[in-house]
């Protein structure tokens, strides 16, 4: 039962980008169009999940019985990168629009703060390797409903008349704090 | 009996129960080149030439293509750009009347349709000029010549008139139901179809009665009274009010199985056979308050727009607007030396307070548009598009399937021009389609 | 008289249509304001002069937000289509009655500014503006926004103790494991006229009801986002009770009690922030309707309305996109076959 | 302190074999010029020249769907051995500037009537030709303007355009995007220019607007031997490949369509003469 209480905390009370506000930068820079969100989103449910998958792996096989816990962070930015290596490789044989439409945030992934956030976050609660990969899946499916939610409103934006001071990402910003704010209805959702 | 959209415009007939009344003879007629869809004909006249009434001016440029003819007897003045209704100036041919309106000496019956095969019925249709006088003017013949792998089982006569203020339709069912009933009936068979129905609006119920009198006993013609909803007119909400059967999305009534005719035609058609009349001259509505005396004028085709209004007893001072056609769909008239064409049904002057101005405001996405769009579209979205420049996107939103009725701009809260931005959405795509195909080969 | 040569006459030149049906925004947004006249008279009936007094401030404070934001943008000034006012009514009712003076002029600057301006104006905000005020004042100023006044009725004067509302009554309850039938609920009569606590517009359900029936017969909203929302929310609260009848509240409580009916009718109907499409609309509602119930039953706050339409706002252009109608005559979804991708 | 440094490299060799693998199964050929372009590219994906990134950009150059130029951050030097590398001759010869060749603001041309519609001069042009009486004349609702990347183009007057020739960098997107087909992409060092589109006989043109060429031929006239304006249609052009340079035939001219503006110094448009 509290598998359900991990998803709904991850895909909506704990959202990782509208509560916990990690993942912002490909959130902002992918949301221009519908179709690249949800490329990145598939992207980003991926390797979140096998990340970490692999991060719990290295951290009870290697890191804890040789009690090197505190390389934790370099293994686990280690390990994305190479995932997101991967990721990029596939992408650019199988979709080359998705490939070149992500263009610059792909590898990006490798720096982004929700991938990691997840791995040490999921070893610092010492789930199991089973509610690790659903609280990964949760994470990545939350940030990917944030960012399919948040590329239809940009796409609507193009259209409107935002005074020219707020156009572009000044107008994103506002509007992506009153998504989060509307997010928050959802608190304590989860007891 | 119905379709689904629309809207309910307050309709102003001001002139239905107004008799025809005959303009009497001009000393100056303008005569364009152009006045169908298709390719205009090639002029067969020079200057100076002494013309008959009903002499083709013309000949027919290809299949689609339909001659013009003189409007009286008299002479050539000059072939040269005139002012047309529809745009910039184009070619025309000048006449001066010289008074006798003799008919040209080939004109001359032949005889009753019974008795013409199709093809002969389709050549007489061609070389007497005839278009649809709906307002669209289609060449006839051609709609009468549906291609093989394309059956056609019905014919439907359009007596909708859906448009306000317009009454040409509703006179010339009142005043010739015979020869209308005949004229469907040759059109059934130059059409080779045993069935025909006729659509019009419950408003008109003394048109319908007349034509149900006069019906021939040999001919299968129902005619049935429809819900007064614009744009019942329409030809694919014509077809589905009748028979529930849909014009697929950018194809032709005859890929359902029929072909669509305006009443006019038919009596234009009748006129043609019997008595060897090409289509010289047709019933116009000149209405609105801006009009001193609105009536239904049998105008020969080339009389500038000015000498009919002069024949009203002219424009009012408050004069806005002068449009061929309906309020719905009509165009805005900038120079009234343009002259009547075979498609002008009506010559609309209304005042500033008849006319609604565009605004332009932001859309408040209030869906009016979106209940009232006869084609289902989503006017609101298109025209935010259409008026951001992102034209690319405007095939996903199936801007072709517009048919420019006008009912989302009737009904819309902030005085959009809806319209302006489809036409203008159609050409971009258009454009966009064109170069994709161009990037692509 | 002879008609005019070419060239000096001045037509006016534009496409057609030429005619119009004669409703403007302006038209639309004042039979709004009328709609919820019945709601303003009953909420001040119950809650006194103060309730009359929030009106004014909230209704002035966006108009005033409003003829600033026009001049700061150097726009034409728009409060002529009375959509500042009505924001101003919207959020008034929206607010309890005894909130201080200041948490209404901040309300209308969020509203106005946040909500609509800095969109670009009526048209392209795409969250509902009174609610996004709403919100912002309830996170922001938790304890002014839920100081419940229990309605004294003008007659009585106003004394300043405070009354939880039924909603309120009954989270407190279920936080404390407490069963429902040992709290006091009001009836369903008094819900009905709304002597309850609660914001000042939207106790008054009768009234309320008035005003939507009003603007659903003027064709001004249509049915199919209130019935929707009002419909789900029955449906849900509905099998809750039975599972659990002294945990949740009845559905007829949970649809009179708070603010659902001015949310289903007045907030939820606004029509920039909600799609364009009959069935987009009903989608919407539903929408709503699903997210207000798993608030109210086991969310954090009482009231999930306000949460509720926002997120379905954000849900709206994807919605628009997705339940496009079929086109007159078209086959197969796909008979449309796109242009060649480039 | 060896286990640390061991585990570390233990996990580095065994992704960076499972990639070397991945590589080879997903292996994409790849344009070798391409890589050697993109490292002349400055690589700051700044997106300019309309690609994702420089990557992109490159790719774009090798299939010729793009060139040099499109790059606003290169300078000359790299934008002449991107053209050897691509084998494409670059550069330009002789600076251009946008032209429009009409002069008609209300104050010397007519309505034909009051346009109410969509503030764009592709829309108006749909509607009876936009509602001046020259159907050939700028309708000045600023297609042009918004169009222009680089503000070059201001609306001096009601219902004309007018370019300002040091900001144009003749990019040609305005000569697309006016409907009346007004804009032309002229030699910057040219003075003498017939600004005036109207093909009707004189009569008609004068009707139309003040300034208007009405076809008189007198220009035309005044080169006898080499001819440098030729009157085509009623209408005379200029032959910008063998230009006119002495100022002095502007005043044969008796409507004024004929005139003198100097492209290549003004920063800020003159008033109208």
């Amino acid at each position: 039962m509290n598998l359900l209480l991990l998803v709904i905390s991850a895909v909506l009370v704990n959202n990782f980008v509208l509560a916990r506000f990690l993942g912002i930068c490909p959130f902002l820079g992918v949301s221009k169009k519908l179709s690249t969100a949800m490329g990145m989103t598939g992207a980003v449910i991926f390797v979140m999940t096998l990340a970490g998958i692999a991060s719990w792996l290295i951290y009870h096989v290697v890191l804890a019985p040789l009690d090197l816990v505190y390389l934790q962070t370099i293994t686990f930015i280690l390990i994305i990168a190479s995932m997101v290596q991967l990721v990029e490789l596939a992408l650019q044989k199988i979709s080359p629009p998705l490939y070149r439409s992500l263009g610059i945030f792909l590898p990006l992934i490798t720096t982004n703060c929700a991938v990691l956030g997840c791995a040490v976050m999921s070893v610092q609660n010492d789930y199991s390797l089973l509610e690790t990969t659903v609280f990964a899946l949760g994470a990545g499916v939350g940030f990917g409903l944030a960012l399919v939610l948040f590329a239809g409103i940009r796409e609507v934006l193009e259209l409107a008349e935002t005074p020219k001071a707020f156009r572009g990402t000044a107008i994103a910003l506002v509007t992506a704090g009153v998504l989060s704010m509307a997010f928050m209805g959802f608190a304590g959702l989860v007891k | 009996m119905k379709f689904k959209g629309g809207i309910h415009p307050d309709y102003h007939k001001l002139t239905a129960d107004h008799a025809t009344v005959v303009m009497p003879l001009l000393k100056r007629y303008v005569i364009p080149v152009s006045q169908h869809i298709g390719t205009p004909g090639e002029i067969i006249v020079e200057r100076g030439q002494e013309v008959g009434r009903g002499q083709p001016l013309t000949s027919p440029a290809g299949f689609v293509s339909v001659s013009v003819h003189a409007p009286t007897s008299g002479k050539v003045k000059k072939i040269a750009d005139f002012p047309h209704p529809l745009g910039k100036a184009q070619p025309a041919v000048e006449i001066t009347s010289d008074g006798e309106d003799a008919w040209f000496e080939d004109i001359a019956g032949h005889g009753d349709w019974r008795d013409l095969t199709p093809a002969r019925l389709k050549n007489i249709i061609r070389d007497a000029g005839l278009v649809g006088l709906g307002g669209a003017s289609f060449p006839t013949h051609v709609k009468l010549s549906p291609p093989k792998e394309k059956p056609v089982d019905l014919l439907i006569l359009n007596g909708a008139e859906c448009e306000p203020y317009l009454t040409s339709d509703h006179r010339v069912m009142l005043e010739h139901p015979a020869e209308v009933m005949e004229g469907i009936g040759l059109l059934m068979r130059a059409l080779g179809v045993r069935k025909a129905l006729v659509g019009i609006e419950n408003n008109k119920v003394d048109a319908g009665e007349a034509l149900k009198r006069a019906r021939p006993v040999d001919l299968d013609i129902k005619v049935h009274l429809l819900e007064t909803k614009y744009p019942q007119g329409s030809e694919k909400h014509l077809i589905y009010a009748l028979t529930k059967r849909q014009v697929p999305a950018g194809g032709l009534p005859m890929d359902s199985g029929v072909v669509v005719q305006n009443v006019g035609t038919a009596l234009s058609c009748h006129d043609a056979v019997k008595l060897g009349r090409p289509l010289t001259e047709r019933v116009v509505t000149v209405t609105g308050s801006a009009v001193r005396e609105p009536a239904n004028v049998m105008v020969r085709v080339g009389t500038p727009v000015a000498e009919v209004i002069d024949f009203c007893g002219g424009l009012t001072g408050d004069v806005g607007k002068v449009i061929f056609g309906g309020p719905m769909m009509g165009i805005v008239q900038s120079n009234l030396a343009a002259p009547v064409l075979k498609g002008t049904s009506g010559i609309l002057c209304l005042v500033e307070s008849e006319i609604s101005q565009f605004q332009g405001a932001p859309c408040i996405r209030c869906g009016n548009c979106v209940d009232a769009c006869p084609m289902f579209l989503v006017p609101s979205i298109m025209g935010l598009l259409v008026e951001r420049n992102r034209f690319a996107d405007l095939g996903e939103y199936h801007i072709t399937d517009c048919i420019e009725c006008g009912s989302c701009a009737y009904v819309c809260l902030s005085r959009r021009p809806l319209v302006q931005f489809f036409k203008r959405g159609k050409l971009e795509w258009h454009e966009h389609v064109k170069q994709l195909e161009g990037s692509v080969s | 008289m002879t008609s005019p040569g070419p060239g000096d006459f001045k037509f006016i030149i534009s496409v057609s249509p030429h005619v119009h049906s004669g409703q403007d925004v302006r038209s639309v947004m004042r039979d709004v304001i009328l709609a919820l006249v019945p709601g303003v008279l009953a909420g001040i009936w119950f809650f006194g002069f103060d309730a009359f007094r929030v009106l004014v401030l909230a209704v002035l404070g966006c108009v005033a937000f409003e003829i600033g934001m026009n001049r700061l943008l150097g726009r034409a000034s728009t409060i002529r289509d009375l959509s500042a006012a009505l924001t101003g009514v919207l959020l008034a009712m929206n607010l309890p009655s005894g909130s201080p003076w200041w948490l209404i002029i901040v309300g209308s600057g969020v509203a106005i500014i946040l909500g609509k301006a800095i969109y670009g104006g009526l048209g392209y905000n795409p969250f509902n503006p009174a609610l996004v005020a709403r919100v912002f004042l309830l996170i922001s100023f938790p304890v002014q926004m839920t100081h419940w006044v229990v309605p004294a009725g003008i007659t009585t004067g106003l004394d300043g103790i405070t009354g939880a509302t039924p909603l309120g009554a009954a989270k407190e309850a279920a936080g404390l494991g407490k069963s429902l039938s040992e709290t006091i609920l009001p009836d369903t009569l008094q819900l009905l006229l709304g002597n309850v606590g609660g914001s000042f517009g939207e106790v008054s359900a009768l009234a309320l009801l008035l005003g939507g029936a009003f603007l659903l017969y003027r064709g001004i909203i249509r049915w199919q986002i209130p019935v929707g929302f009002i419909g789900s929310v029955v449906v849900i609260t509905g099998i809750a009770h039975l599972l659990q009848p002294d945990r949740y509240l009845g559905p007829v409580v949970h649809v009179l009690a708070g603010g659902l009916i001015l949310g289903a009718f007045f907030m939820a109907t606004d029509m920039v922030t909600s799609p364009v499409t009959r069935t987009g609309m009903l989608v919407f509602g539903i929408g709503c309707g699903v997210l207000t119930s798993v608030i109210r039953l086991w969310g954090g706050y009482p009231e999930g309305v306000s949460f509720a339409i926002l997120l379905m706002n954000a849900l709206t252009p994807l919605i628009d996109r997705y339940t496009r109608p079929r086109v007159f005559g078209q086959v197969s979804r796909k008979l449309f076959e796109e242009a060649p991708s480039s | 302190m060896l286990t640390p440094t061991a585990v570390l490299a233990g996990i580095g060799l065994v992704s960076g074999l499972g990639l070397a693998v991945a590589a080879k199964v997903f292996a994409v050929e790849i344009d070798p010029r391409q890589e050697e372009i993109n490292d002349q590219l400055p690589g700051a994906n700044c997106g300019g020249c309309g690609y994702a990134g420089c990557a992109d950009f490159s790719a774009a150059l090798v299939e010729g769907k793009a060139d040099p130029g499109d790059c606003p951050v290169c300078d000359d030097a790299t934008l002449r051995l991107l053209g050897e590398i691509m084998g494409v001759e670059v550069g330009e010869s002789v600076r251009h500037v946008a032209l429009i060749m009409c002069q008609g603001g209300l104050s010397v041309a007519h309505r034909e009537g009051r346009y109410n519609g969509h503030a764009s001069c592709a829309s108006a042009d749909l509607i009876a030709g936009g509602g001046k009486l020259c159907s050939y004349g700028c309708l000045g609702l600023a297609d042009c303007q918004a169009v222009c990347a680089f503000g070059a183009i201001e609306m001096i007057e009601d219902c004309i355009a007018r370019v300002i020739p040091s900001r144009c960098t003749a990019c040609g997107k305005c000569v697309a995007a006016c409907p009346k087909h007004l804009i032309r992409l002229v030699p910057a060092n040219t003075q003498i220019h017939v600004l005036c589109s109207n093909t009707e006989k004189g009569a008609a043109a004068r009707k139309a607007c003040n300034v208007s060429c009405l076809g008189c031929k007198k220009c035309e006239k005044t080169f006898e031997d080499d001819p440098r304006i030729i009157i085509h249609d009623h209408l005379a052009k200029v032959d910008y490949l063998k230009p006119p340079t002495d100022q002095a035939v502007v005043e044969v001219c008796p409507t004024g369509a004929l005139t003198v503006r100097l492209l290549d110094r003004e920063d800020r448009a003159r008033q109208p003469s």
